[in-house]
């Protein structure tokens, strides 16, 4: 039976499956649900300074099967009422990652500095929310940004920072060498892809805000070419994320140079039960192609592939 | 599935409360919800107090300031709706005791309906604040069912809460099941009470809801996601939730005391 | 019956579908028979100063309906063999519009003139091919680079020209604003998005180029996000392109801010027919919502939507 | 769909053509073809040779670079495959004259089994340029075909073109239909020849291909796609297409005379 755990950036995952942010990530009791389902980890939902109620209703739009669309808004409660939630996902054994989100380097120094003291294993920082106004892209959607960002939290904390950054620019591995200059430990991509609905009868846009993200089996064309693009420009690891429902999907992020993978809107189409599927799926998919451990499979995709005979089996 | 639709209807309940019916194709069964979009507004979570056929309904009762400006909605008017999402209400038992308040009678109207079609014996415990609060008063007696009034100034029925004719009822009567929805605190006592006889209960329960998917955890109730486990809960799923009764949380996911 | 014909650019179209570059462009009698089938008018596949193979195969993946990854690499006869197929084209009747993709300003204005003198009704440049090495996005992707080129190209030709701007940026409405003050006449959004796929049965990229474009239904809200936040910071029309495959996904182009649409990916899922099926359901749509024509609907989701009661019927 | 196959057996049919077997789902049909990507290679579009049952083959000649490669692959190494694409040969005709040059054998034999199985009588004229490489001789003989045999250099039955007993057959016998497979010159020939005493004929044609999703364009065929509308035309669709016999594209899209 094949290995599934791996290290990221320090932490030791029993799987390379994490639960993506923003799903199940508002109450403890369901970060411990995912973790119970068999997640490698949790990602919490992206925690601010102060609370914020997200966007008004309609914040959602589901394509049948093979996206989302979203616009939430960053609802959170707040960085004070957060620590409660993380001591339920810990008490229940998970492996928690915070994320946060600010508006200025100070404000993500401040706020790494009250998550680390949670006891979380390591930060995440949104730098890619497609739609929040002031946040994600808005303040880390250039190197610069994400640099200036990087660094300050770097300077703020001891635990592993991983860097989430956005496919909707022209060169994301240009961010995500900023984020390694600047001393993460880890970048993860993506997060969602900009996007927009129209409802043709009420001659409007569906969600509240207007724009959003996509997410779901449709990005993950798009993910894997954030990941694979980045992979031989930085020597720090990489967490995929964006469409992953299968062990193959995961497989091609593993192979495309991801050490580890998110998994969010599966959950919605699928239920918590993904991840139970996801590493079962992985271990089996493993075996049969004789690859002894996930490890292995990282970054497999970027063997140079001459042009010649055929692949020996 | 989302579609939007033209309010063929508009009913006024009591004074502060509206049914809308419209055409909404999707099959759905008493209990579940769709989440209703008004276009210019926000979108929030009704139970469909219509569930039969394709001319569905919700019944919306004025809470906060979108509620109450749905009140103005006319027929002709259109509406965004998605859904139906969540479980429903098991109609099977012969002998129900169902205990409603405030908007509550919304989705038990259709599950009592659905009861008395299997030709049970229901009886309903209405209670509101005051007489012309009573919501669908008329429809439960229309199908049959044994009507146990309260209201809080004593206009109508018993002066107090519904609780108190509901467990003066679980201790007299003999009952299958017992199904409630109403204030949380309400409910509450009602699974203490029903618990102390040794009755399973079903309730409706309300958490703030935003993708109704099982995804975005603004609904969440202890281990459990209203929009997708609920919003009909058993009481031994209650049981384990800590905050069932007690707190809830905001748009923010904040927890508030109830 | 809801009036279809849309004026784009000066060019009087019998229906806002056109034909988009790349698909059943590279014959004379391919882009007749898109005219016949119901097209508005037709794209040419892009075409350069001499003669490509494009890539060697594969050249596509594609995802069951909702998606289409490819990189042809801009396989094309050359400009210099291409005006007997446009000839053709012209023939039957159609409308054609001359794509053109060159690796500078001075190559862009020399195939305008040669495109220029074939008889075609305009121009789209492409500047934003996302898999072609020299080309597409790597000669077009930011603002000044748009505006070099569309500037070059306006000063040599007379026709009305489009630029075909890409989606895998952080502002595309910077690229169409910097289109619009170089003198394009219209600007085209979105050309396919970057992305890659992973055979993890042969730990490689399916696509022989390894980095394709995501087309189809996938990238709908993708498009429609780049037409819509666009449409409010120009003042030249839009064409909407990206996932179009019924009348509904048109209608949300045309309320977004598009004055005509371009489909690719629905001829490879629907065949031909899609064209007649689409200008027969837009007609209906429209009756439905009682908007008379076409034209009518352009930029209807725009309407500053205040929060307030439900909106009338 | 595509898959990723692993070859199970690999047969030497001639000295420049080799046929590969391996398990694929999907039904196919005689006529219609795969596109075969050789992982470190090109992918290029092959008719299927064996149609029944999961084993499905490819026979292919070497033609090219890539193809010439392909003669290497040995049984375990992997092959993608996507498809079936395209349509078929109508198995039905009941007296059937079959024109196979070169590689048009691989895509004939199969359509020539389906004839077989209904009783249908076929007669194959088959060429290619010296005895040993005519293509699937003995696999035509053991289906109960009769063989009219042609070389370029008389090694085995007439010496020259196919089209020459081919046009022979056509005046003297009686048929009901024509197949032809091959060499677009001799496709060409047989289509007139077939024509000239009132036959319909069935051509499975070549293009380049690269999506073979009626998309690209690269097989454009007069108003047609090979890949969606073909491979297998009549001779009233070829009477339509200028370029039949006359010219092809190559991967450019340029017109190249044949
Ligand atoms: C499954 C379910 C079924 C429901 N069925 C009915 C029904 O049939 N009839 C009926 O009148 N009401 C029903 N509700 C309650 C109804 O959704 C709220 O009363 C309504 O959302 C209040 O909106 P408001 O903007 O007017 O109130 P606000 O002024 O915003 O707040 C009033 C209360 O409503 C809550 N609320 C606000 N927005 C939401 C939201 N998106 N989701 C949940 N709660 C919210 C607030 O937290 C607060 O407790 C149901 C709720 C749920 C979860
Ligand atoms: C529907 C169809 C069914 C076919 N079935 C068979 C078969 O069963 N057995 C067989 O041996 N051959 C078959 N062929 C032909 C086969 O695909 C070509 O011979 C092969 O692609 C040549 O590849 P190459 O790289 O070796 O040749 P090259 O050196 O590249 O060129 C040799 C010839 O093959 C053509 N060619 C190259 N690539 C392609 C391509 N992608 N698509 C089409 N033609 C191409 C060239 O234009 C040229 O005419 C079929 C072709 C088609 C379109
Ligand atoms: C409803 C929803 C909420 C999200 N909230 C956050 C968030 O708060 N912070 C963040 O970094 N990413 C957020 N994301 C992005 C996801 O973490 C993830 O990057 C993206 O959805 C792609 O993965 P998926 O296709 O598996 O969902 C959210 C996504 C969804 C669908
Ligand atoms: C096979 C294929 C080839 C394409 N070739 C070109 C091209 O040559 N020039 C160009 O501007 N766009 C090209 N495109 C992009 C399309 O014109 C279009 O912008 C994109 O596919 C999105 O539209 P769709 O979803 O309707 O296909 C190509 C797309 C596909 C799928
Ligand atoms: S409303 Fe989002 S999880 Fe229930
Ligand atoms: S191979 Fe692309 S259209 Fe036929």
């Amino acid at each position: 039976m094949a290995d599934l755990s791996v290290d990221l950036a320090g932490l030791r995952l029993r799987n390379p499956f994490l639960l993506a942010s923003g799903v199940w990530g508002e109450s403890g009791e369901s970060l411990a649900g995912a973790h119970r389902a068999g997640a490698g980890g949790v990602v919490t939902k992206s925690i601010g300074s102060v609370g914020r109620p997200g966007y008004p209703n309609p914040t959602i739009e589901s394509y049948d099967g093979w996206g989302l669309l979203n616009a939430m808004g960053l609802p959170n409660p707040g960085i004070d009422e957060y620590p409660q939630e993380i001591a339920a996902a810990r008490a229940a054994g998970a492996t928690v990652i915070g994320s946060i989100f600010g508006a200025d380097p100070g404000e993500f120094a401040d706020l790494a500095r009250k998550m680390a003291a949670t006891g979380v294993a390591a930060l995440e920082l949104n730098l890619s929310c497609p739609h929040a106004e002031g946040y994600g892209t808005e303040v880390g959607g250039t190197p610069a940004e994400v640099g200036a960002i990087v660094r300050e939290v770097v300077r703020a904390v001891r635990l592993p920072v991983i860097a989430k950054i956005t496919p909707n620019t022209s060169d994301p591995a240009a961010l995500a060498e900023a984020a390694e200059r600047a001393g993460a430990s880890a970048v993860s991509a993506i997060n969602t892809v900009r996007a927009l609905a129209i409802d043709v009868r009420l001659a409007r846009p569906v969600l509240a805000h207007g724009l959003g993200g996509l997410s779901g089996r449709a990005i993950k064309p798009v993910g894997l070419a954030c990941v694979y693009q980045i992979f031989s420009r930085i020597s720090i690891p990489l967490v995929g994320v964006g469409g992953i429902s299968t062990a193959e999907d995961a497989l091609e992020y593993l192979m495309a140079g991801a050490r580890a993978v998110e998994v969010g809107t599966a959950v919605a189409f699928e239920g918590i039960g993904v991840f139970g599927r996801l590493a079962s799926g992985l271990s089996v998919l493993l075996d049969e192609l004789g690859l002894g451990s996930a490890r292995e499979a990282v970054g497999l995709a970027h063997r140079g592939a001459g042009r010649g005979a055929a692949s020996p089996a | 599935m989302r579609a939007v639709v033209r309010v063929e209807e508009r009913v006024a309940e009591t004074p502060t409360t509206v049914t809308l019916r419209f055409r909404y194709e999707p099959d759905a069964s008493p209990g579940q919800f769709v989440m209703v979009w008004l276009p210019d507004d926000d979108e929030l979570p009704m139970s469909l107090s219509y569930t039969r056929g394709t001319l569905k309904g919700v019944t919306i009762k004025a809470m906060g300031e979108t509620t109450r400006r749905s009140l103005g909605i006319a027929p002709g008017q259109r509406i965004g709706i998605r859904g139906p999402y969540g479980n429903c209400f098991d109609p099977t038992p012969r002998r129900i005791l169902v205990v409603a308040g405030g908007s509550g009678s919304a989705v038990l109207a259709p599950a009592v309906e659905a009861a008395r079609a299997l030709g049970g014996e229901v009886t309903v415990a209405l209670g509101a604040t005051t007489a012309p609060e009573l919501l669908f008063r008329e429809r439960f007696e229309a199908m049959g069912a044994r009507l146990v009034l309260a209201t809080d100034d004593g206009s109508a029925g018993e002066k107090g809460f519904v609780t108190g004719p509901a467990e003066r009822l679980l201790r007299e009567g003999s009952f299958d099941a017992v199904w409630t929805c109403g204030p949380e605190v309400m409910m509450r006592k009602v699974v203490s009470a029903a618990g102390a006889v040794g009755l399973p209960v079903r309730c409706s329960v309300e958490r703030h809801m935003k993708c109704a998917l099982g995804m975005c955890d603004a609904c969440a109730l202890g281990p459990f996601h209203v929009c997708v486990d609920g919003p009909v809960f058993t009481d031994r799923q209650l049981a384990s939730a800590e905050d069932f009764g007690r707190f809830h949380r905001d748009a923010s996911g904040r927890r508030r005391p109830l």
